[in-house]
């Protein structure tokens, strides 16, 4: 197990070498510098020039790539361009609200759809199995954002019942541990904050969690329905065992193994899909930030935080690939 | 009377499954057999002719939805004492099935492999029956569960509680699958296809087994195969089936000395047998399953019959006593029946010449292409 | 002269296992040093269990394997090393028939097509270099269109289909008639030999028998040679001149198939023989079995010694596991010198001096308390 | 009527009598008798029908396919869309583009014109008929997906393909092109699709073609991928090894063995990329990275300047958005039962 | 529900009002963008101002000023008693502390985005970093004559000052402040810098602003002010004012219908009705900008003025304002708002008449004109509220006229790219003036040769230098008069509107003055 860890973090290295030189390569040669967003507009044109010298986009690219390699090798991704912060900082100010708004879409789509798409397997061709066949079809085609933007106008304009941006209301106090705003309102007893984080969480986390929902409840569903025409449940039915031992021990240990890749796959995804919903709901996360980072030209931010991001989904997918085969015996001989 | 009743009465059993768009179909259509104690009862036939839905049925384990059952198969549940427990194992509920399932009727299937849930640990797998049946936990579940994989000839079974199915290779797997069978002393025991997935020599070390199962505790098998060999070593009765119907029936004996079924005949001479003469041909049944004919309309066996007469078509066929002469000078309860209304007489069997005889076969196949 | 010799084939898989380039750990040896040779218009029969090298001893004589080390003669040339190229162009000499029917045949393509593409791969069929002088291009081409057209349908007549089978897909066949069209796709190429891996293992008796009947009937037309490949004793011996009995990756004994029936030497393939079960009541119950122990060893760590001692019921203290028997012939008798068998003791076998010891069996046989 | 006809070859018609027949036929002529049986039988067996001839699998996917209600709508909506947007200008009304009622529409002071006799679905913040935009706006949306799938499942399966190809065929060298081309979509995959698509779009500039391009990259790898693990799986099917036994050449087998009986869960997903590409496209137009020209309305940059008057003139935004939804579920209802059809765990 | 997030802080609950951006540091001397110079404009105070709602200079820190004859030395009479956040004095000598810190900043401060309106004002510094290339310095020296007079000595007269006095960039710092950043560079290697920790971590620097920072939150994007007791003016109307980036323009709107925040600007026009009808204060600011259409000379059509009279006369200007513009915008008649002193009522003015466009195209052989179009996307702009619906009705206004348009957008930082370097034949692009001066109009533009229009015209230029360079108020603004007039004789453009901004709070807010230069002073604002 150890072995198969230690290789699959090797492997990164290569896939991270190459994905760091095509960002580099590709976001440089993004038409538009950061000469143009970071100064107003009736900078001359000397002025450009001069703000390109300085921040070293004279540079040839291979320079500036080996020097940009220097530093990485050191932990420092560059700074900003836009706030002149280290990039490193930027990311993990920003982590924590995207990764909140993540774990929330994701025990969103995970706790409903698990569920749901069990019971629509075992309730096959009833009205709830169309119902959740039905939603999950329209939850992946409807566009995120425009999920989100009906959400905000019935929930939050409307009914106002949850907040409509932000993490946490203004002038709200608390105390700053790990930036985790849940997880530091837990460890101080801060309700309060507590309470109001959750409910920032809820709009968005529902908008994020549409796709994963979706797609979890219909995997689960093919899944239990395969699962449930397997040979073993038949033996365990044979041996006449409780209904409900056969649907947990039997069905759904089963059936979760191709679910728990596919939540891999998606929280990777969660992250890129938080461009849309932190917009729209002016959530100060990383997807907001790597957006405005493509407007203002920002290519430290853009190559570090897609490097990161990258590094993340490939770290989530080796977790993935764990936890597989400790729930699978099958794979963990390999 | 009580001790005369059989362990299982199977009575024009029938299971029909409809699909949308497909219509009816019957995969099982009539078919009757008894199971004794200490017995070993035959089910053969070629692959499709539904001897798997059968010991589904009688399982309860058939899909919940899209399928008729039709007749009966009583169980005598217990005789502890005067009274008799009988119960239609087709009619009584879902949850009292259960019941049964495992502790008084118990089944082993045919790909051992895919029987067994991979990512649960074989011990497991032995001690939730326990536990379910028998009430066992713990540390006595699990002495229990070494017993018994050493009783079904696993070597070393404690370590082999803890491994994962996929670990274990092909006759242990089945064997590990017999040991839930025997875990709470079944009195019925069903066999589908036990041995196919397995060597030859593996598969001799099964039947063994289950040999010994059916002598020592005096379980009732109901074996099903298509291997005749198979069959001629293990049963005491036989039922032949194709399309869904028993075709013939008669204790192991008679069955293979005097065959009179077309069907049997031609099974028995498909079979290459290691202590025949070389160089001998076959004389296989000709086309495939796919060739029959409803049984409405005749027998379903006539188009790939060498012996079929207008009469063949006429409806279907009865199943009727076998004309005595053939072969021992036997009782009236030593049923030997079979479905045909132009069987072949023992004597025509010893005959080779007169089997290999006209067919429309020819013809046919121009027909068809 | 022989048409193949097999000298001394190994075939090892490596296992392969790293953290960041993949090194070689250890070695599966599928076949383990095999020596055989067939002659032609024969039939060479090989059994085994599965899982010791059968199929892929069939596979690397077509090098769809790599050759580990060994020689492979057919027709005056080492196969084992010629480049691909040349290698290529022998396969229209070897053919292949497969076991699975269905899955052999790409379902994409239509049976004409599936006949042909081997025709067209070789350029076979057309006018010969004499004829073709004098004809323009296109001339040409469709004489050997025609040519090859008639080939195929020559092909499948043969097998007994009709050409109205050419525009069908496989999945439109029946089992048997797949592996018809496998064997007309063998036959099509017109080879020297044709090498069958478990020609009929996945089908159901009556069919098996009809390909059987086939196979046999092919060759007494065509003087093919075959290289029989099944695990079924029974089959092998009925279509084989010579058998070969494999065990772990190598060959145990090898004689012609009546005096391998008649007097079986090696312990294994006196067990084997009598695990394979005989549709006659009679033979089974008087039968003497030997029921082996365990299962087959896994090929990546073979036992040392004679790689059968671990099962084996005449296993002697000495030499059985320290030192590897080799193929021989068997001494004394009235040994035609064709009986081979790779066992230290096998004279004292065949004499009765040694007896198997039965306690290795017992356990299983009276295993249950 | 038996497909298989007996090798045996005593088995000649009409050689022997059958014996054990009753009395009351011996009277017929044997022949006669037999003609009758036949007849018989083959009446008997004719209902059955005909298995079809020369179809494949494909054919029996859409036989399949007909009883599925989810196909069936999922085949409605694609085909009513696709009607629409190949004749969208004959049925458009009026010029999308045409501002003819724009002074009757201020934006500013959130006055809209909603459907009417002349306008069914009423005018645009600019004064454009919505009904006409709508219809060609379909034609747009229609042509983004398409293109953008092509760009995914050309590229995919040429990377997927040949990693595949190697990977099956190539022995020890090909499984080095194989790693390296499973490490560049690695790669691809682990770079957020949207940010993928928005680096694009931001390379090239926003236009209809960049959004195309972008979408159609960000699918590149799932393409790939999906190639590349069907053509491994049937690579190690016997078929292979049959063809090679023939010895067929190595890229022949490639290519009229393995990729063929490939590109099943290709065109499978390809429909769905259909659904997901028009979505991903309405996600880059409301980034402002989609199609900059007025001339070509299209659903998402529609749906995206429309968000604006969500609250004042929500029809707006909601026309686009349904136009999207439903055509997006027509193309995954219908990819859906496709892979359901073609699953060969539910064929027999 | 006023009292909603009200725990925290004090007893009154915080106003809130959303930002479209995140401030960039806090010392507005090293900023270039607006949102900063919002933040600053609270908290730090220059030596002059603009009059509140006005554009009009007036005194700041400094009551008098006073220029010299050649306009080179200007002399500013400091207000008396007033106190810095950390308690220093306002003297002279801590004005002069703060320009002497400028004019000697070194290193990574001289990059062009670290002192952008240092350098546009003052030009370089004491000691040019070549590595930076900053202009030559303007800025000559900071006299501490007595403890309320500064003079400061530049080298040549601009029309720059004293407009440039005004600029939030150069909000005056306690002198303990400055000294606690002495020494504090921007670090990073070369091409990575970073900002320096006073203008990163509130607690050091200090202005003499209604407000003191109290909390920089940058996961939030929030800035947290308090009121400012000892301020030398009417003491803030809010106790705690915080100040929150929302980016979108939807969501800015929505958190303030659903009561997340209790303002905010960049409103787009489609809002403004709606949210007054629903009861939010929504104060529109005045004209202090134009939008214009641009014609690239380079372009062989656009170099004949009779198709960009064509072009005029085609666009219907007055729609665009009906329509799509706040109420309150009008069709600008010039590159120049009529707020502004050296507006000229005597411009050439163009109908709206698409026949007579289509005509003047003919007559000058370009009835076939196919042209490119460029636009800004996500961008709105004060003065460019929804540039694509802008450019979809001048488009068709265009096409109207026969002219076949080829649409091609960028995103903003691609734009100016673009149509600086002159490769959009036509643009949309606008103006909002930092201080009440017309070259800050006319002269950003029409000063010189420049590639974003192509006009080569020595004597507008020429005239350009004089009317600019002459320091005499009036005949200045006579002279700008004169420009404008040439401007449209030239017509380099069309100037499409000048339309007021507005910003908008919560109903119970009583709103401060709006600025037509957007230079709302927070404290103006209270509770209702
Ligand atoms: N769930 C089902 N739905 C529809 N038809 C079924 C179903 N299960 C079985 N059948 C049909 O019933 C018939 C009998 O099947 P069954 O599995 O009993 O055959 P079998 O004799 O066990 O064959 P094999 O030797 O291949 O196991 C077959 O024709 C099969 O197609
Ligand atoms: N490509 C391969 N790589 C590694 N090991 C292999 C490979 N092919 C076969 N083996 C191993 O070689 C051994 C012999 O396999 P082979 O398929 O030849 O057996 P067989 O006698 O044909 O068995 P069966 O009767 O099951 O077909 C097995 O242990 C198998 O696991
Ligand atoms: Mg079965
Ligand atoms: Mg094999």
């Amino acid at each position: 197990m150890l072995r198969f860890i230690v290789r699959r973090l090797l492997q990164l290295i290569p896939t991270l070498g190459g994905l760091s030189i095509l960002l580099f390569v590709w976001l440089q040669r993004l038409p538009g510098g950061p000469e143009y967003a970071l100064l107003p507009d009736d900078a001359t044109a000397e002025q450009r020039a001069a703000l390109r010298r300085s921040l070293g986009l004279d540079e040839p690219l291979a320079v500036q790539y080996l020097s940009f390699l220097g530093r990485i090798v050191q932990g420092d991704l560059g700074t900003s361009l836009q706030t002149s912060r280290p990039v490193l900082d930027e990311f993990f100010l920003r982590f924590p609200a995207t990764f909140e708004l993540a774990v929330t879409a994701m025990l969103i789509a995970v706790t409903v759809g698990l569920p749901l798409g069990y019971l629509a397997a075992r309730k096959r061709g009833t009205v709830l199995d169309f119902a959740a066949v039905g939603g999950s079809l329209l939850g992946i085609c409807t566009p995120v954002f425009f999920l989100a933007f009906i959400l905000k106008v019935i929930f939050a304009e409307n009914l106002g019942w949850f907040p409509s941006a932000f993490r946490l209301s203004p002038g709200l106090s608390r105390t700053d541990i790990t930036g985790f705003v849940v997880l530091d309102g837990l460890m101080t007893r801060e309700w309060d904050v507590v309470a109001d984080a959750l409910a920032h969480l809820v709009l968005p986390g529902l908008a994020l969690a549409s796709i994963p929902l979706a797609v979890i409840t219909r995997m689960t569903r093919a899944s239990v329905l395969e699962v449930m025409g397997e040979d073993y449940v038949r033996t365990a039915n044979a041996k006449g065992l409780h209904r409900t031992t056969v649907r947990t021990r039997h069905v759904l240990r089963n059936a979760l193994l191709p679910v728990v890749t596919a939540v891999g796959l998606l929280a990777g995804s969660l992250f890129a899909g938080a461009v849309l919903t932190e917009s729209v709901f002016a959530f100060p996360g990383i997807g907001s930030f790597v957006y405005a980072a493509t407007q203002t030209r920002d290519y430290p931010v853009l190559t570090g935080f897609i490097l990161l991001i990258a590094t993340m989904y490939v770290f989530i997918n080796l977790l993935v690939d764990i936890s597989y085969s400790l729930l699978d015996p099958r794979v963990r001989a390999q | 009377m009580s001790s005369s009743t059989p362990l299982l009465a199977v009575d024009e059993l029938s299971v029909a499954f409809h699909r949308r768009g497909h219509g009816e179909t019957r995969a099982v259509d009539g078919v009757s057999f008894t199971l004794e104690e200490g017995k070993v009862t035959g089910l053969v036939g070629e692959s499709g002719c539904g001897k798997s839905v059968t010991s589904l049925a009688l399982m309860g384990l058939l899909p919940d939805r899209g399928v008729k059952v039709g007749g009966s198969a009583v169980m005598r549940l217990s005789d502890r004492g005067e009274e008799v427990v009988e119960a239609d194992l087709l009619r009584i509920s879902n949850r009292r099935m259960r019941d049964l399932r495992g502790s008084q009727l118990a089944m082993i299937f045919q790909d051992p492999l895919s029987s067994l849930n991979p990512v649960v640990p074989i011990g497991v797998q032995v001690t939730e029956i326990l536990k379910r049946h028998r009430g066992m936990r713990g540390t006595p579940a699990r002495k229990e569960a070494v017993d018994l994989l050493y009783r079904v000839g696993i070597p070393d079974p404690d370590r082999r509680l803890n491994e994962y199915p996929h670990q274990l290779s092909g006759g242990m797997r089945q064997r590990a699958l017999i040991a839930m069978a025997v875990a709470c002393k079944p009195r019925l025991m069903i066999a589908d296809e036990p041995t196919t997935a397995l060597d030859v020599t593996i598969q001799a070390q099964i039947l063994e087994l289950l040999k010994d199962l059916v002598t020592e505790e005096g379980t009732a098998l109901l074996m099903i195969t298509h291997d005749l060999g198979v069959v001629a070593g293990l049963c005491d009765d036989i039922n032949v089936l194709y399309a869904g119907r028993a075709v013939e029936t008669a204790e192991r004996g008679p069955l293979f000395a005097a065959p009179t079924h077309p069907y049997t005949v031609g099974l028995l001479g498909s079979i290459p047998r290691l202590d025949a003469p070389r160089g001998e041909p076959l004389t296989p049944v000709r086309g495939s399953v796919n060739d029959n004919i409803a049984w409405t309309d005749g027998c379903a066996f006539a188009p790939r019959c060498d012996h079929y007469t207008m009469e063949c078509l006429q409806g279907p066929p009865p199943l009727v006593q076998v004309a005595n002469g053939a072969g021992e000078g036997d009782d009236a309860g030593s049923a030997h029946v079979h479905r045909c209304v132009n069987p072949i007489s023992h004597a025509v069997v010893v005959d080779r010449a007169v089997l290999e005889s006209p067919a429309v076969a020819g013809d046919d196949e121009e027909e068809r292409g | 002269m022989s048409l193949l010799e097999i000298k001394d084939l190994k075939v090892h898989f490596p296992i392969k296992r790293g953290v960041i380039i993949d090194r070689t750990v250890g070695h599966v040896r599928a076949v383990d040093g095999v020596s055989l040779s067939i002659e032609p218009g024969q039939t060479y029969g090989l059994v085994g269990e599965s899982g010791c090298g059968k199929t892929t001893l069939g596979r690397a004589v077509l090098r769809l394997n790599q050759i580990t080390e060994g020689e492979v003669w057919f027709d005056g040339r080492d196969l084992a090393r010629l480049d691909s190229e040349s290698m290529r162009r022998e396969r229209a000499k070897l053919q292949m028939v497969f076991q699975d029917p269905l899955g052999s045949l790409n379902p994409r393509q239509n049976i004409g097509s599936i006949l042909l593409e081997g025709l067209q791969t070789h350029g076979i069929g057309g006018p010969s270099d004499e004829e073709a002088r004098g004809l323009s291009r296109s001339e040409r081409r469709r004489l050997t269109t025609e040519d090859q057209h008639r080939r195929v349908v020559d092909a499948l007549e043969r097998v007994g289909l009709s050409a109205k089978a050419l525009q069908r897909y496989p999945h439109e066949f029946s089992g048997g008639q797949r592996q018809r069209i496998g064997i007309a796709r063998a036959l099509v190429l017109e080879p020297d030999l044709i090498i069958c891996d478990e020609p009929v293992s996945a089908l159901d008796v009556s069919i098996q028998a009809q390909v059987l009947n086939l196979l046999e009937e092919l060759q007494g037309e065509l003087g093919l040679t075959y290289l029989v490949i099944a695990h079924d004793l029974a089959v092998v011996r009925h279509v084989s001149d010579v058998v070969g009995v494999m065990y772990l990756g190598s060959m145990v004994e090898e004689a012609a198939s009546d005096e391998l029936y008649e007097t079986p030497v090696h312990p294994y393939t006196r067990s084997l023989m009598s695990a394979v079960p005989v549709p006659d009541p009679t033979v089974e119950d008087t039968r003497e079995r030997i029921l082996l122990a365990g299962d087959l060893p896994s090929p990546a760590n073979p036992p040392t010694g004679c790689r059968f001692h671990t099962r084996c019921p005449w296993r002697q203290e000495e030499l059985c596991d320290t030192e590897r028997p080799e193929l021989r012939p068997l001494h004394g008798e009235e040994g035609s010198g064709t009986h081979r068998v790779a066992c230290h003791y096998a004279e004292q076998i065949l004499s009765g001096e040694i007896q198997p010891s039965e306690e290795r069996a017992e356990r299983i046989v009276h295993g249950m308390s | 009527m038996p497909t298989t006809p007996s090798s045996n070859p005593s088995e000649v018609p009409g050689a022997t009598g059958v014996p054990g027949v009753t009395g009351a036929e011996e009277k017929i002529p044997f022949h006669k008798r037999k003609a009758a049986k036949v007849d018989r039988l083959a009446e008997l067996m004719g209902d059955r029908g005909d298995d079809g001839h020369g179809s494949g699998i494909w054919r029996e996917a859409f036989q399949r396919m007909r009883r599925s209600p989810m196909a069936i709508t999922g085949a409605v909506i694609v085909a009513l869309f696709v009607v629409i947007a190949l004749f969208s200008p004959l049925i458009a009304p009026y010029s999308p583009t045409s501002q003819a009622w724009g002074n009757e529409v201020f934006p500013n002071r959130n006055e809209f014109v909603g459907p009417r006799a002349g306008n069914w679905l009423g005018l645009d913040h600019l004064g454009r008929d919505m009904f006409s935009r709508m219809v060609i706006g379909a034609r747009q949306t229609l042509l983004v997906g398409v293109v953008a799938t092509l760009v995914g499942f050309f590229f995919g399966a040429i990377l997927g393909g040949l990693a595949g190809a190697c990977s099956v065929l190539g022995g020890r060298w090909g499984r080095q092109v194989d790693n390296v081309v499973m490490r560049v979509i690695d790669m691809m995959l682990a770079m957020p699709t949207l940010l993928l698509a928005v680096t694009v779009a931001a390379l090239v500039g926003p236009s209809l073609t960049t959004v195309m391009i972008a979408v159609g990259i960000a699918q590149i790898p799932i393409f790939a991928r999906l190639l590349r693990g069907a053509m491994i799986s049937q690579g190690n099917r016997e078929y292979v090894l049959a063809a090679q036994a023939l010895g067929v050449r190595k890229r022949k087998i490639a290519l009229t063995h393995i990729l063929p009986n490939s590109m099943g869960p290709v065109i499978v997903q390809s429909t769905l990329t259909l659904a997901t590409a028009i979505i991903d496209a309405a996600a880059l137009s409301y980034l402002g990275l989609g199609n900059p020209d007025a001339n070509f309305p299209e659903w998402g940059t529609m749906l995206s300047e429309a968000q604006r008057f969500l609250s004042s003139a929500p029809s707006l935004a909601v026309y686009p958005a349904l136009g999207i939804i439903i055509t997006a579920l027509g193309f995954t209802l219908l990819g859906e039962s496709l892979r359901e059809a073609l699953d060969p765990k539910l064929r027999k | 529900e006023s009292d909603r997030g009200g725990a925290g802080g004090g007893d009154e609950q915080p106003f809130v009002f959303a930002s479209a951006g995140d401030i960039a540091s806090l010392d507005p001397f090293l900023a270039t963008d607006g949102e900063t110079f919002r933040y600053s404009r609270q908290v730090f105070e220059t030596l002059l101002e603009h009059e509140s709602g006005g554009s009009e200079i007036v005194g700041g820190l400094a009551e008098t000023w006073d220029q010299s004859e050649d306009g080179t030395v200007w002399t500013f009479g400091l207000r008396d008693g007033v106190e810095f956040h950390d308690g220093d004095e306002l003297n002279a000598e801590a004005v002069c502390a703060n320009f002497d810190r400028w004019f000697n900043l070194t290193g990574a401060y001289q990059s062009s985005n670290n002192s952008y309106y240092w350098q546009k004002i003052f030009g370089g510094f004491a000691e040019n970093d070549e590595d930076h290339a900053p202009p030559e310095p303007r800025f000559v020296s900071c006299d501490a004559e007595d403890e309320l007079t500064v003079v400061i000595e530049v080298s040549e007269y601009s029309s720059l000052y004293p407009g440039g006095f005004s600029l939030a960039a150069f909000g005056i710092m306690s002198p303990s402040s400055l000294e606690a950043m002495e020494g504090q560079e921007i670090g990073g290697e070369e091409g990575n810098p970073t900002l320096p920790e006073y203008s990163q971590v509130p607690g050091t620097v200090a202005g003499t602003g209604p407000f003191t920072v109290e909390e920089w939150n940058q996961d939030q994007s929030e800035i947290t002010f308090n009121r400012f007791d000892g301020y030398w003016g009417d003491p803030a109307g809010f106790e705690t004012m915080i100040i929150r980036a929302i980016p979108d323009e939807n969501a800015r709107r929505q958190a303030l219908e659903a009561n997340d925040i209790h303002g905010y600007d960049l409103v787009a026009p489609a809002d403004v009705a709606p949210l007054q009808d629903a009861g939010f204060e929504v104060p529109t600011r005045d004209v202090f900008n134009v939008l214009y259409l641009a014609y690239q000379q380079d372009h062989e059509a656009l170099a004949d003025l009779e198709v960009r009279e064509a072009l005029a006369h085609a666009v219907n200007r007055q729609r665009i304002v009906d329509t799509i513009l706040p109420e309150g915008g009008e069709v600008a008649t010039q590159f120049h708002p009529d707020t502004l002193d050296g507006w000229s009522p005597n411009v050439r003015e163009f109908e709206y008449d698409s026949e007579l466009a289509q005509e003047k195209l003919a007559d000058a052989g370009y009835e076939d004109l196919e042209i490119e179009f460029c636009y800004p996307t996500e961008v709105t702009r004060p003065y460019m509220p929804a540039p694509k619906d802008i450019f979809d009705v001048i488009t068709e206004d265009l096409q109207e006229a026969g002219v076949t348009v080829e649409a091609t957008s960028y995103e903003w930082a691609e734009y100016i790219n673009q149509t600086d370097s002159g490769n959009c034949p036509l643009y949309l692009l606008g103006w909002t003036g930092d201080y009440n001066d017309a070259y800050n109009f006319i002269g950003t533009w029409f000063a010189g040769p420049s590639s974003a229009w192509g006009v080569d015209d020595e004597e507008l230029f020429d005239k350009m230098a004089e009317v600019s360079g002459n320091p005499d108020e009036e005949e200045r603004v006579a002279g700008y008069q004169e420009l404008n007039e040439m401007v449209m004789d030239i017509l380099p453009g069309l100037p499409i509107s000048s339309s007021p901004p507005s910003i908008a709070f919560s109903g119970d807010v009583n709103p401060p003055n709006v600025s037509p230069l957007t230079q709302e002073n927070f404290a103006e604002a209270s509770w209702k």
